[in-house]
């Protein structure tokens, strides 16, 4: 098991590099595991780690159908923060802040955890009473928040349109442990760990069905050929539509929608943390490359197609020219999309299904990269004890039924507002 | 200092010279230069530093897809930076800086990286910075962040203006060389609506650039004369320096026209860029091919560059790298390099030749069957080091060096709508393959390399795409042109122990493809995410297929099966501003302005923004330092005789046919069917899973004719969902809708003096008094001598109250009518504000309580939801979750200790609980200070809260260490048996 | 994206507001056995195809229509767009 | 209608409509006509067709179309939804004036004031709404009108005379919205 240093960055600096392995090893599969996971995405692959780690499962394979890190875990504006509103969500997305704060040293793997802060602005004094609302929910539940009026926002962004603004600044709610984290580096350092730990990565094995008798999972089908399970966790995102559907579960209260992202070319630093406009469709920040990652509103209608259209990429824009007009010069450089799997209420689902041993991982919307860890971990919990972890306990499938949904943006059964 | 490279002949107007400075040195250029060519011209090969390892760099290409001459251009509030030199038009008095070094372009302290760069090899970061822990956002990050990033923006807001428009067409033709060219005059000539775009600011394309000749003409005078019979056909619109983008559904294309670049600053009043949105039948994409590079030890000196580029640089531009030169070529096409050099002047010390077997070349030596292994000079070429055929290494002195690896077609917008291209092994590069409905590839784009493959192929795919629409195409007699084959032995990098460059501006090196595969990172994705390859301003359009021909040999598989990257918009990087267009700054979104806007300005009143609406916030009086002064004042002299205050904003939907009560019936969960004519009935409505959507009050005008209104945030929503209704849910239910907000000028007028005042205003033929028009009654009435309007006994505030609406055009003179006959009454206007401490006083639900997340048991109406008929969100609102005994209920709270104040957001702590999630018992929604009761009041939700009224509980607010000690209350404040409201 | 109008012909889908899944037109009888769980399923539970999905749409800027678009979710194609009103009543909605 | 006391103010807050010039265009402001919308009843079909050819001597044009004839002009702007134009001097009342046309057989709402007309007259007309308006204007012959968005704002748009006239209603609140736009393309374009 190699270990990663600065001491063997410098000797294999000084060696040519030969003594590196890979991050991850290659596996055929085997004819059966203990737990499947379906989806080498972020959550899937932290599920398999935290499986060998915690709770002593080492038996798991991950099946990706193509490359790890390829879902969304892969195309997201890598922002990290626990500042939710509501009871159901608060605890987990705060499980997940305090698991990011010690994943390096943890998993071994810089992935870069930068804690530049992530301020919300509002705009009108209802916005502001909203914030103070959710920030006092935040403390209440040990969280870092701090309200901040016009000048406070001025500090700490000056760059900001206060003078000429079609929405002024209000001030902010600011999550100074909010901040981004290097993406692709969560996925390789998830999949390196579970590695290590003896979890078999099976990338390019993509399921084509379930083996179900008696109302109980046995196994997948795969481009792999069969493979066995006692249990299978499905953490695929925005195709849980397509591999519950193979399972025989034919509507799930989903739907899937494309969210776009955009990345200016690269600059010498300007966005201290995460800047999200409280008028438009707009959050900002800045790579440690100087690219401007920022991003908006999903596009709106259901799509699979991992690509969007001009009238959003516009209206981001928009906002970002009302916010911050100095931008006004800097190119975007690439636009890119990813399929949500946007629920009911906006909240995610980490549930047992109907199917004896087939466990759900979904609906994560468009704040599934900052779960990850919490996700990843909870989700282990499930397929290992059957009980859900007791920050994810309100994540059910059944809490439509029952009149419990956990809307944070009060928008009710309508994914493509939330 | 001299032009010393410039050559005769090229494109260039030589009686226009332009006077340009490059960090502080000033130069001179002609009309028809890029930035780049001048710089060549005058000598100047150095013109940036690399990403990573800050190595001097100059221009690879001579177009948009160059990673390393990327300046600062313009200064001031204009500095944009990371401008290609190469596609840079230069203008009179151009400025433009080099980019990310530390001290000079020549002497950059950070070019340590270089030395140091054994430690900086692919995704080293992933493996350390993580010790001590805190190191990394103190220290770590903070030095990587400094040093990373290109150039810099000016911090000052952009003072230019975009613009953005739309086309139509059945035709678009992308790129206007050869084969785009010969589709659009194909296209044009059959009468087809046709659209030509191209980036450059001379159509034409590589006729520019070559020295080919079309039928008798050169290859730039044919261009120019089929431009011209464009230009002259009312059905063509041609765009030069516009490039297009983006391939989006349905034939929708994006393209960004640079309608100002090429001069200092926009005219007054003119676009700097227009983004266009063109809606296309079919598109031609006619996008030409990007030559890309052999990599070798050092092939990122400046004066290092691609063949065909130096060609272009040549044969367009009259401007060479240097005197000597030399060229690397791997195929036929780099021969002509040679020779177009040759016959410019230029000494060609070598020509370098990887094949054996390629044909002949005269005029300078041929080394077949040879390689260069290194390049020396450190802020510019001045050897080559060759491997010869035989095995030996010779030094060859050059100032330049050419160099061809053949050429990629430019795929990129065929891969939009994530089609992916196939590999030709002929032409050692990907081609089209599936491509976006309604578009055809044609010429270089699709492989058709030579001019007269690229002229028929233009033609024929034009006359295809015409045919998908109907439209025969006309043929169309092509020129005799040059339709040399490609000849092509792939040779992706020349193996040695140094750094050859695939991605230059990010510094990816052969060794970094290398170590990525040893690391496992062999997927396209992981090994460009990895080791940052087609990350840069160039997206890799001269490194992402070398990148990928290195990773297939490490793989041993072919380069098919290794991958392609996903090309993705834009084309080429897009300034953000253009994509916002005039919807920047103040102009962001419209403004809607109320009737009575024009005299509150008068007033000098305070305006606040809701939704789009702006609205009169206060009014303030000479005296008055504090807004709650004025506000104060608002709502006592209200409360004490009359105030006005203009609610036009509130939505307004006209309800009109035999079953338009029925239709209401099912939209407001309470019933609605009996209202009576004349009379008024407040109405909850809810959305279907039970929660409050809005509220407001529906008047019926007449049996079949009403008038509802909505929340001012909800108006839109509401009619889309009524829409919703109408025509989904029970498409034979005669009723009409159709918003009247903005046609009725609405005032309301409040207090217990409102209508004596009204009694002025209204025609003394309306009687108003509380006998025949009581509190909910409505009638239409005329005032001010014969004006139609409305009147509706509602109120908000909870006082004797009234809303007024007149045509629109008459709302400006009704509030001066109305404050003329309120003089006698001290009738003012109030704010927003003062409306907003009236309905809390009065304990009425707004926007801060209906948030989407509550029910009509939450807002203390559960018993307005009638379960003897069907309406919206009745039948959800029955579910277990929403009926709990400690759901939460919307109460009044006052403050124990009457001078402390309340503040929104505030949580309720029980007495002697701990103020902790577990504890928390619910939150303030709304709050004002009451100047009728002297202290501050609020609403709120409380778990059960409907039966602690009596309670003392605590009011926490950590985010400011506050806490206050409340009183839990009736919500109603004000006149509790509402007795004024009815008086 | 285009929308093709039944009655206006192509529009940029800019001018139109999304809803969702058709079956929202679909909606339950109230007085029904079991209406909680009846509604339930017609408001939360969507097939969310990958392929063929009938969808609703609003043409806000426009007529006011309610369309059903058939539109396929991994190519965009549009295949057929109804004005939802006559799709309501050929499901046997009325009054 | 009576002679009231009470003076109006045009869309842009002035007494007399506004009137803006630039090469080869002039907007105006629109303040002399009466609008209301003109919906047929399901119930009565036969009625309404009846009524309507009786009380305007005109066929109600069909979608994306506008007709005229004497006072009126029908805009086409829904399914059996019609705006209808008339001079606002005579017609003032212009919904009980339909009303008395039509009974119960439609449902008439007046809508003069919910929209801010602008007129955009001169032969570079169409230069202006390409950078203003996605719809195909050089497709779009005299008579066509369409509701639109422009510049974030719902519109009505009707040619008058095709390449040369347009008349461009938004809500009457965004009127200043509206003509900054219109003002602002025309200078851009111009």
């Amino acid at each position: 098991m190699m270990r990663y240093s600065g001491f063997k960055v410098i000797k294999e600096a000084l060696t040519g590099h030969k003594g590196w392995t890979p991050a991850w090893r290659d596996h055929e599969p085997k004819k059966h595991y203990d737990i499947i996971i379906i989806g080498g995405g972020g959550h899937g692959l932290a599920t398999a780690y935290y499986l060998a780690k915690i709770f002593g499962k080492a038996n798991v394979a991950v099946l990706e159908k193509g490359w790890i890190g390829g879902g969304n875990v892969g195309r997201n504006t890598t922002i990290i923060r626990s500042n939710y509103l509501l009871d159901g969500n608060e605890p987990f997305y705060e499980f997940s802040m305090k698991l990011w704060e010690n994943l390096e040293q943890d998993f071994n793997y810089n992935a870069m955890v930068s804690q530049r802060g992530v301020l919300n602005l509002c705009h009108t004094d209802a916005q502001r009473d909203a914030f103070r609302r959710r920030g006092n929910g935040m403390r209440l539940n040990g969280v870092d928040a701090e309200l901040l009026d016009r000048e406070g926002v001025r500090k700490l962004a000056p760059f900001l349109n206060f003078d000429n603004a079609r929405f002024p600044i209000k001030g902010g709610l600011l999550q100074p442990r909010g901040g981004t984290v290097r993406h692709d580096a969560v996925a390789w350092g998830y999949a390196r760990g579970a590695d290590q730990r003896g979890v078999d990565i099976i990338q390019n094995c993509e399921v084509t069905g379930f083996k179900i008798e008696n109302g109980k999972v046995l196994g997948v089908e795969t481009t792999r050929g069969f493979i066995g399970a006692n249990k299978i966790g499905c953490a695929v995102a925005g195709s849980s539509g397509k591999v519950m559907a193979q399972a025989g579960i034919h509507r799930l209260p989903i739907e899937s929608h494309v969210l776009q992202a955009f990345v200016s070319e690269g600059l010498k630093p300007v966005i201290p943390g995460v800047i999200t406009y409280g008028a438009g469709h707009f959050y900002v920040s800045q790579s440690d490359k100087g690219g401007l990652v920022f991003g908006g509103d999903i596009d709106g209608y259901n799509t699979y197609a991992q690509r969007g259209n001009l009238p959003v990429v516009e209206d981001v824009c928009e906002g970002g020219m009302s916010l911050m007009p100095m931008i006004g010069r800097a190119r975007l450089l690439r636009i890119w999309g990813g399929i949500m799997d946007m629920s009911m209420d906006g909240s995610p689902i980490i549930d047992k299904t109907d199917i004896d041993g087939l466990y759900f991982n979904g609906g994560w919307c468009y704040g599934g990269f900052k779960a990850t860890p919490a996700s990843g971990w909870c989700f282990a919990h499930l397929l290992a004890n059957d009980q859900p972890h007791s920050v994810a306990t309100a994540y059910r499938f059944d809490r439509f039924r029952k009149g419990l949904m956990i809307d944070e943006k009060g928008m009710g059964a309508q994914p493509n507002l939330h | 200092m001299s032009q010393k490279n410039r050559l005769s002949g090229g494109q260039l107007n030589r009686s226009k010279p332009l006077n340009f400075t490059f960090d502080g040195a000033s130069y001179q250029g002609y009309e028809g230069d890029t930035l780049a060519s001048a710089l060549l011209a005058n000598g100047v090969r150095l013109m940036g530093r690399s990403f990573k390892y800050h190595r001097p760099r100059g221009p690879i290409s001579s177009g948009s897809e160059e990673p390393n001459a990327i300046v600062e251009l313009r200064g001031g509030a204009r500095q944009e930076p990371n401008t290609r030199a190469t596609i840079a038009e230069l203008f009179e008095g151009l400025s433009a800086k080099s980019q990310n070094h530390v001290g000079s372009l020549k002497f950059d302290f950070l070019a340590i990286n270089d030395r140091l760069s054994s430690f900086f090899a692919a995704g080293f970061y992933y493996k350390t910075f993580m010790w001590p822990k805190a190191f990394w956002e103190k220290l770590y990050e903070p030095m990587i962040r400094r040093a990373a990033g290109l150039g810099s923006l000016s911090m000052q807001d952009d003072p230019d203006h975009y613009d953005k428009g739309f086309l139509h067409c059945d035709l678009l033709v992308i790129g206007a060389g050869p084969s785009g060219l010969a589709a659009a005059l194909t296209a044009a000539r059959s009468g087809a609506r046709v659209i030509l775009a191209d980036e450059d600011f001379t159509p034409g394309g590589r006729l520019n650039a070559e020295t080919f000749t079309l039928g008798d003409a050169s290859g730039a005078d044919w261009a120019k004369a089929a431009i011209a019979e464009l230009a002259s056909l009312p059905n063509v619109r041609i765009l030069t320096r516009t490039v297009v983008i983006g391939a989006f559904d349905h034939g929708i294309y994006g393209a960004l026209e640079r309608v100002s670049d090429h001069i200092a600053t926009p005219a007054s009043g003119k676009p700097r860029q227009i983004l266009w949105r063109i809606y296309s039948q079919r598109a031609v994409l006619a996008a030409g091919a990007t030559e890309r590079p052999i990599a070798f030890k050092n092939n990122d000196r400046p004066g290092v560059m691609l063949a065909g580029a130096m060609r272009a640089y040549a044969n367009r531009w009259a401007a060479t790298p240097g005197q000597m030169v030399a060229v690397f070529t791997n195929n036929d096409d780099g021969l002509r390099t040679a020779s177009d050099l040759l016959a410019k002047g230029v000494r060609v010390a070598a020509v370098i030749d990887s094949r054996s077997d390629g044909p002949a070349f005269q005029g300078a030596e041929h080394l077949r069957g040879a390689v260069v292994t290194d390049a020396l000079g450190r802020l510019g070429l001045s050897s080559i080091k060759v491997k010869l055929a035989s095995g030996e290494t010779r030094q060859i002195a050059a100032e330049a060096l050419g160099v061809s690896g053949g050429w990629n077609p430019n795929v990129h917008l065929t891969c939009h709508q994530r089609g992916l291209p196939v590999w030709n092994a002929e032409l050692a590069a990907f081609v089209p393959g599936t491509l976006p409905v309604g578009m055809v590839v044609a010429g270089a784009a699709n492989g058709q390399l030579s001019t007269s493959g690229a002229l028929a192929s233009g033609a024929a795919a034009a006359a295809q795409a015409l045919e998908g629409i109907g439209i025969t195409a006309k043929s169309v007699d092509l020129p005799q042109a040059e339709d040399a084959p490609v000849r092509v032995t792939p040779l992706w990098y020349v193996p040695h122990k140094g750094r050859a460059w695939l991605d230059q501006q990010n510094d990816v090196t052969v060794k970094d493809v290398k170590l990525a595969h040893q690391e496992g990172f062999r997927s396209v994705e992981h090994l460009k995410r990895y080791t940052t390859m087609g990350m840069a301003t160039d997206q890799g359009k001269t490194s992402n297929i070398s990148g990928l021909a290195v990773m297939a040999e490490m793989t041993g598989k072919s380069i098919p099966e290794t991958g392609t990257t996903i090309y993705r918009p834009p084309y080429t990087p897009v300034p953000i501003a253009a994509f916002a267009g005039r919807s920047a700054g103040a102009d962001f979104r419209p403004k809607r302005l109320t009737p009575s806007h024009k005299w509150a300005s008068e007033q000098g009143a305070v305006f606040v923004e809701v939704g789009m609406w702006l609205r009169a916030q206060w009014l303030p009086r000479a005296g008055e330092t504090t807004w709650r002064q004025s506000v104060d004042r608002e709502v006592l002299a209200t409360r004490g005789s009359v105030g006005i205050c203009d609610v036009t904003t509130l939505g307004k939907i006209d309800v009109q046919g035999p079953d338009a009560a029925e239709f209401l019936n099912r939209i407001y969960c309470n019933p609605f069917a009996k209202l009576p004519v004349g009379k008024v009935r407040y109405g909850l409505m809810l959305r279907e899973d039970g929660m409050a959507m809005d509220d407001g009050t529906t008047a019926r005008l007449a049996e079949d004719h009403f008038v509802t209104t909505t929340t001012t945030a909800n108006a839109v929503g509401v009619y889309r969902h009524m829409e919703f209704a109408r025509q989904c849910l029970w498409p034979d239910l005669d009723v009409q809708i159709i918003s009247t907000t903005e046609a009725w000028a609405q005032f309301s007028v409040a207090g217990p003096n409102a209508r004596a005042l009204l009694e002025k205003i209204v025609d003394p033929e309306h009687d108003i008094s509380n006998e025949a028009f009581p509190y909910m009654g409505c009638g239409e009435i005329t005032v001010c001598g014969g004006l139609r309007a409305r009147l509706f006994r509602i109120s908000f505030s909870g006082e004797l109250a009234y809303e007024i609406a007149v045509p629109t055009r008459y709302g400006d003179g009704l509030v001066r009518a109305m404050m003329e006959a309120g003089r006698a009454f001290n009738a003012l206007v109030y704010g927003t504000e003062a409306l907003g401490v009236m309905r809390i006083e009065k304990g009425h639900a707004a926007g801060n309580e209906l948030n989407g997340t509550t029910s009509a048991l939450n807002l203390g109406m559960g018993g307005m939801v009638n379960k003897k008929k069907d309406s919206i969100g009745s039948t959800l609102s029955e579910r277990e979750g929403m009926n709990r005994a400690d759901a939460y209920n919307l109460v009044g709270f006052q403050p124990v200790d009457a001078s402390k104040p309340l503040l929104g957001g505030m949580h309720f702590i029980n007495q002697g609980a701990p103020a902790d999630a577990k504890n928390d018992q619910g939150y303030m929604t709304s709050v004002a200070f009451s100047p009728s009761l002297g202290h501050s009041i609020g609403l709120g939700y409380l778990k059960n809260g409907a039966a602690r009224k009596g309670e003392t509980l605590r009011a926490v607010n950590p985010l400011a260490g506050e806490e206050v000690m409340v009183k839990v209350v009736s919500a109603h404040f004000v006149d509790p048996e509402g007795e004024r409201l009815r008086g | 994206m285009i929308i093709n109008h039944p009655l206006l012909g192509p529009r940029d889908s800019q001018e139109f507001v999304y809803l969702g899944d058709a079956n929202l037109i679909d909606r339950p009888d109230w007085a029904a056995e079991g209406a909680v769980d009846t509604f339930h399923d017609y408001l939360y539970q969507r097939t969310n195809p990958a392929g063929l999905h009938q969808e609703l749409w609003f043409h806000e800027q426009g007529d006011r229509s309610w369309l059903v678009v058939t539109r396929n979710t991994l190519t965009h194609e549009i295949t057929k767009v109804e004005l939802a009103r006559d799709v309501a009543r050929s499901r046997g909605r009325s009054k | 209608m009576a002679e009231h006391r009470l003076k109006p103010i045009t869309q842009l807050g002035g007494d007399a409509p506004r009137r803006d010039s630039f090469p080869g265009l002039t907007i105006t402001e629109r303040t002399d006509t009466a609008l209301a919308s003109l919906s047929a009843r399901q119930s009565k079909p036969a009625e309404f067709q009846t009524a309507a050819k009786v009380f305007f001597g005109f066929d109600l044009p069909g979608p994306a179309r506008s007709a005229s004839g004497g006072d009126y002009t029908a805009i086409w702007t829904g399914p059996e939804q019609w705006f209808i134009e008339a001079p606002f001097a005579t017609h003032e009342d212009i919904a009980p004036i339909l009303k008395r046309g039509f009974g119960d057989s439609a449902s008439i709402t007046e809508q003069t004031d919910g929209w801010a007309g602008f007129d955009l007259e001169g032969e570079r007309a169409l230069s202006v709404f390409e950078i203003l308006s996605n719809l195909d204007l050089g497709k779009l012959p005299t008579g066509g009108a369409s509701r639109t968005v422009i510049e974030h704002l719902g519109c009505i748009l009707v040619c008058r005379v095709a390449g040369r006239h347009y008349t461009v209603y938004g809500g009457r609140s965004s009127a200043a919205s509206l003509h900054h736009a219109l003002v602002t393309a025309a200078k851009s374009a111009l």
